[in-house]
């Protein structure tokens, strides 16, 4: 697949593009569900889940086009992927065997920052870094709903607002932060802090990658025309436990998990996809294997 | 060697803190998923059930405003007991506790005595992530106005916290992630500490004296036991490394003569370095032989594969004993 | 004096409170200048001069009345010398020779804090605990424009809105942090920032102290009532340099000093109080001897 | 005793950072008021009119941000050399220095190498009011990832800096406010350092050595200058105290088999202890008696009318030497 940067496509995805999502996001879940596997059986440490913000990611990354470096929290594995980062490169780190095992310079996707939001600030310090030196500086970061309320994030918005950095903030806000739900983190959203700051920003549903696609789309229109912040909130579905040393049903009610378990954004824009004649079953199968192909080469290097 | 078998560190906590919640009402709990959850090590499990959400709070996501907001409580005349989630999240947090809790009662000229116990999960061992296996206790114990505890028993815990909450000063407690749940330990001496605050001789010897603290007394223990009878060493258990009651360990290397100082934090500055420098200082003369310290190089602690060549094992401590008393 | 609670004046000061407000103007002023004569001849070390803030700081701390705990940053002198701090407790720390000269208990008026922004989470922490035992929770919290930046402060704002704590932010922006322009160190204004955190705000201009103690008297209704926190920010003028250790004229154009001055407050207030007959010279000789005895003291304790 | 005149170390570091500037594009200078007014202390006046306001960055009041943005700067390819405005108000900054910038190079394994510069004025005896009189040198110290410079004189720092900002891992440099204007200083042997990492002796004596660095390394000479020739002391200059060049000390020991470690920071954990439990291990042999530190006590930097007592002067360290040869 050839990543089109977002100028090829501002507002609304093609048909190409759709299998495009839709094909990351079930990749990754297979990824993941991989992990999960490997993680219970002992193969690996530690896995910090991405499902039910796949639509989030994959959206987002995709309208951005490849061109931008990203900072990533830690559970951007849809992100990593459609950089190019190899499904056992991403593993290696939570297999305990480095802290980052892929090469960031040619992915432009930055090592996992472990320590929350402070990755905010790397970010904005290399946009200007790269304007200073008359390259490319757009830059995306991603941060989640929790950590937003570090001071550094603050610090990021407010030094990004005022050197109109070209960074898009991306806040994915899965209403939980490990038991602390997004309500009680905050009083409003990150969409109305950011524009406190003085950086624009949109609000949105996390389940429709197209949805997401357009805005992150006209959040980068945005921010390549005016050299100026975005911060992009999207609310997504935590469908597994923070990481898989969380039990998560000691502090979720089951109706929430099974509500957010309905919701989950792969299997439903899988079903759109083939609803409205994107996909078929062949499509499908090809998607299948190679997931199997990529579940496969995990076992053979982790289990 | 013996093992006996001993409640673990995270349930001795959480009956210590239930005990205190029970019987001082200033006092409260606050930090980053303990009450719901319990914590992530479920250190507090249950307290908010019992005690409710506002003596047991769910503190936002931001370490510095665990322990600023703790200041204002503690102004206010409460007695917070602040919980960090993991020694590597610890740094946000450092302007305010050594800025504002530990000269809060100076700048008062002594008006306000605030009593504010952070506790901290430390130390490896468990295959953590990057930033979840640091040894931090030599950062705080640098400043005056902060005490700095490390025990290495349920027991001692209990005595630390129950004196830390009436101190009138902050005290920041390390608790060895990997003892959290560990329900063996080496065999003690069962002599007294001579005050909450003092060190615990926890091993008598003639040979050696090591100076210990934390998780790693478990290993210094077993080796001791290991070596005896060919070594007699003796084991002390700092309990505190700020201020270190150096009292102890001076009249330990008086009978010994060898002091070997063992601890899981990088060696650099580490509470070795204090404790080594204050014996050449004011115990030379009762010196048979150099002053040693056994602790993990000048280095970042590594992914997980690579931790045990980090870390500081039974036999690397049986080792060197055996160097330096040969 | 006797302070009233802002209750008794929720709208427009009378005249026995405009009065006060020129009179506790003009002492701060008086011993502001006492304190640059002192430190010139070397009696003390040094001195943050509060010239230019008067009114805003009269305005604010008469308007909220004597209740509230006062967190203040390291400017708010003339906030001190109302809340019965005497001048000589004042000055001690800044002649090296405490970290805080006065019985803060008694005054409700806490330590001057250097560490910047950091009194902001103690201020909130304060409120909190104050309500959990069920006693006074209304606090106020003084900042430069300068500190904001720092990330303690949006902590403690969003501290403040989840918490629905009954603090007063006073946000006095003076312009510049030292020498940094206020317009460079912020995108917007602290005001819409606490909005965007969820915190209700005004923003005014301190030339007036009437027009300050209003809002506050309004500012502080609203904390009352909702038992919610409130910013406002005052805009001021820094007629002396940051502190008697600063030469301003390095970085700011004589026009903007002139200007600065010219529009002083206290001068601006007193004509304004004669010209409607509020006060005569019998009452300005009145607090000129007031001011007169306070400086010999000064001069008697510190040169 | 002889006294010569010398630069003051402010103009020193000026001119150095001046010269980097210019011969280097990828070099910026970012801190609080550093560019319009020139920094509080005008170590870097005139520098934003020469070389612009996007080279030398008057930065946003928040120390976090100044590191944090530094190290996005750094990776991409630039070398920020940042200033804090005061040792006091570092500590908003620990989180981004010392879980990011020390580590960022080994998370990438390699792949970037950011060299990073933060200058820092430190040190107190200038009257300072509460948080500007600190001395802060142990705090990075202690981390591996983070080189620590403390020079006393402006030709080291000159050395230093142009040294660090090749470095490809951040450094530390503290540089005493109270020699920044000050323009005499004890005369000091011309040798060379080995290099510019390496500690310098700057006396060279028989009887005794004293390991130190930063300002009170004047007060040390001058106290050496003053006992000779009764004493003849050896002065060693530190330079860097992370990491510590531990063989020129050791060497020095072994020639005059006396220690003395003499800072301004307070004793405790300081980097007086890291030397004088090094050489209680490694120079044991060599002691002719105790190692000794002379460094305030674990107690808050006092308001000003009090720090002369709490400061170390040249009768001190002249007393205790002479304890210590007696
Ligand atoms: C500075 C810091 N404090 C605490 C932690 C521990 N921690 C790791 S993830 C997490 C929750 C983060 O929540 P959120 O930002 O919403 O991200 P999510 O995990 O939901 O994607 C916490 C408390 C940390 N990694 N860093
Ligand atoms: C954490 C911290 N960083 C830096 C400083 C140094 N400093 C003291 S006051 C000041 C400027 C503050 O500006 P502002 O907040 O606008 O307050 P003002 O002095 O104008 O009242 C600076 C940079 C400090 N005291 N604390
Ligand atoms: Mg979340
Ligand atoms: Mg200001």
């Amino acid at each position: 697949m050839v990543l089109k940067s977002e100028s090829a496509h501002a507002t609304d995805p093609d048909d190409d593009t759709r299998r495009s999502l839709l094909r990351h996001m079930l990749v990754v879940r297979g990824l993941d569900e991989e992990a999960h596997r490997l993680q219970k059986q002992g193969s690996i440490d530690l896995w910090a889940s991405c499902q039910g913000q796949e639509a989030a990611q994959v959206g987002s990354a995709l309208a951005v086009g490849p061109d931008p470096a990203v900072f990533p929290s830690y559970r951007e594995h849809a992100v990593a992927l459609l950089r190019g980062v190899a499904p056992d490169e991403l593993m290696a780190q939570w297999a305990g065997r480095t802290f980052c095992g892929w090469d960031p310079h040619r992915v432009r996707f930055f090592p996992y920052t472990l320590v929350l939001a402070a990755q905010t600030l790397h970010a904005v310090g290399y946009s200007i870094g790269q304007r200073l030196q008359g390259r490319e500086d757009f830059v995306v970061v991603y941060i989640g709903d929790g950590a937003t309320s570090e001071g550094d994030m603050s610090e990021a918005m407010n030094l990004a607002a005022v050197e109109s950095a070209s960074v898009l903030f991306v806040c994915q806000n899965n209403g939980w932060a490990i038991s602390k739900p997004a309500e009680e983190q905050m009083r409003t959203s990150l969409a109305e802090r950011a524009r406190g700051f003085g950086i624009a920003s949109a609000r949105l549903p996390g389940d429709d990658p197209e949805a997401v696609f357009s805005a992150c789309a006209r959040a980068a229109a945005h921010i390549r025309g005016e050299r100026a912040p975005y911060l992009v909130e999207i609310q997504v579905g935590r469908i597994q436990g923070h990481t898989t040393s969380d039990a998560q049903e000691a502090y979720r009610t089951p109706d929430d998990l099974a509500r957010t378990r309905a919701a989950d954004p792969v299997t439903a824009y899988a079903a759109r996809l083939s609803d409205r004649g994107l996909v078929d079953s062949a499509w499908l199968d090809g998607v299948d294997a190679e997931v199997r192909e990529m579940r496969e080469l995990l076992v053979k290097e982790y289990a | 060697m013996s093992t006996v078998r001993s409640t673990g560190l995270a349930e001795s906590i959480n009956a210590t803190l239930a005990d205190l919640l029970d019987s001082d009402p200033r006092l409260l709990l606050l930090g980053e998923d303990i009450g719901r959850l319990g914590g992530v090590f479920r250190v507090t499990r249950d307290l908010q059930r019992r005690f409710g959400a506002d003596r047991v709070r769910d503190s936002l996501l931001a370490e510095s405003t665990i322990i600023g907001q703790a200041v204002g409580m503690a102004i206010s005349g409460l007695v917070p007991v602040c919980e960090i989630q993991f020694d590597g999240f610890s740094y946000p947090a450092v302007n305010q506790l050594v800025t504002q809790a530990a000269r809060i009662g100076g700048r008062w000229n002594g008006r306000v005595s605030p009593s504010l116990v952070v506790r901290i999960p430390t130390g490896g061992g468990f295959r953590g992530v990057e930033h979840h296996n640091e040894s931090n206790e030599a950062l705080f114990a640098r400043y005056p106005g902060i005490s700095v505890a490390c025990p290495s028993t349920g027991e001692d815990a209990d005595q630390i916290l129950r004196h830390a909450v009436t101190l009138g000063s902050p005290v920041v407690m390390y608790e060895p992630i990997r003892l959290y749940w560990r329900r063996s330990a080496p065999a003690r001496d069962p002599e007294p500490a001579r005050s909450p605050s003092a060190a615990r001789i926890v091993r008598r010897g003639t040979d050696l004296t090591v100076a210990t603290f934390g998780a790693i007394t478990h290993e210094v223990l077993e080796a001791a036991h290991a070596l005896a009878p060919d070594v007699d060493v003796e084991v002390v258990d700092l309990r505190w490394v700020a201020p270190i009651d150096m009292n102890t360990v001076l009249e330990s290397v008086a009978r010994t003569g060898r002091l070997l100082v063992v601890h899981e934090a990088s060696k650099d500055l580490g509470i070795g370095a204090e404790i080594a420098a204050s014996v050449a200082e004011h115990g030379f003369d009762a010196l048979r032989g150099p002053v040693r310290r056994l602790a993990p190089d000048r280095r970042t602690y590594p992914p997980a594969n690579f931790e045990k060549d980090y870390l500081i094992g039974v036999q690397e401590i049986k080792d060197e004993v055996l160097v330096m008393t040969k």
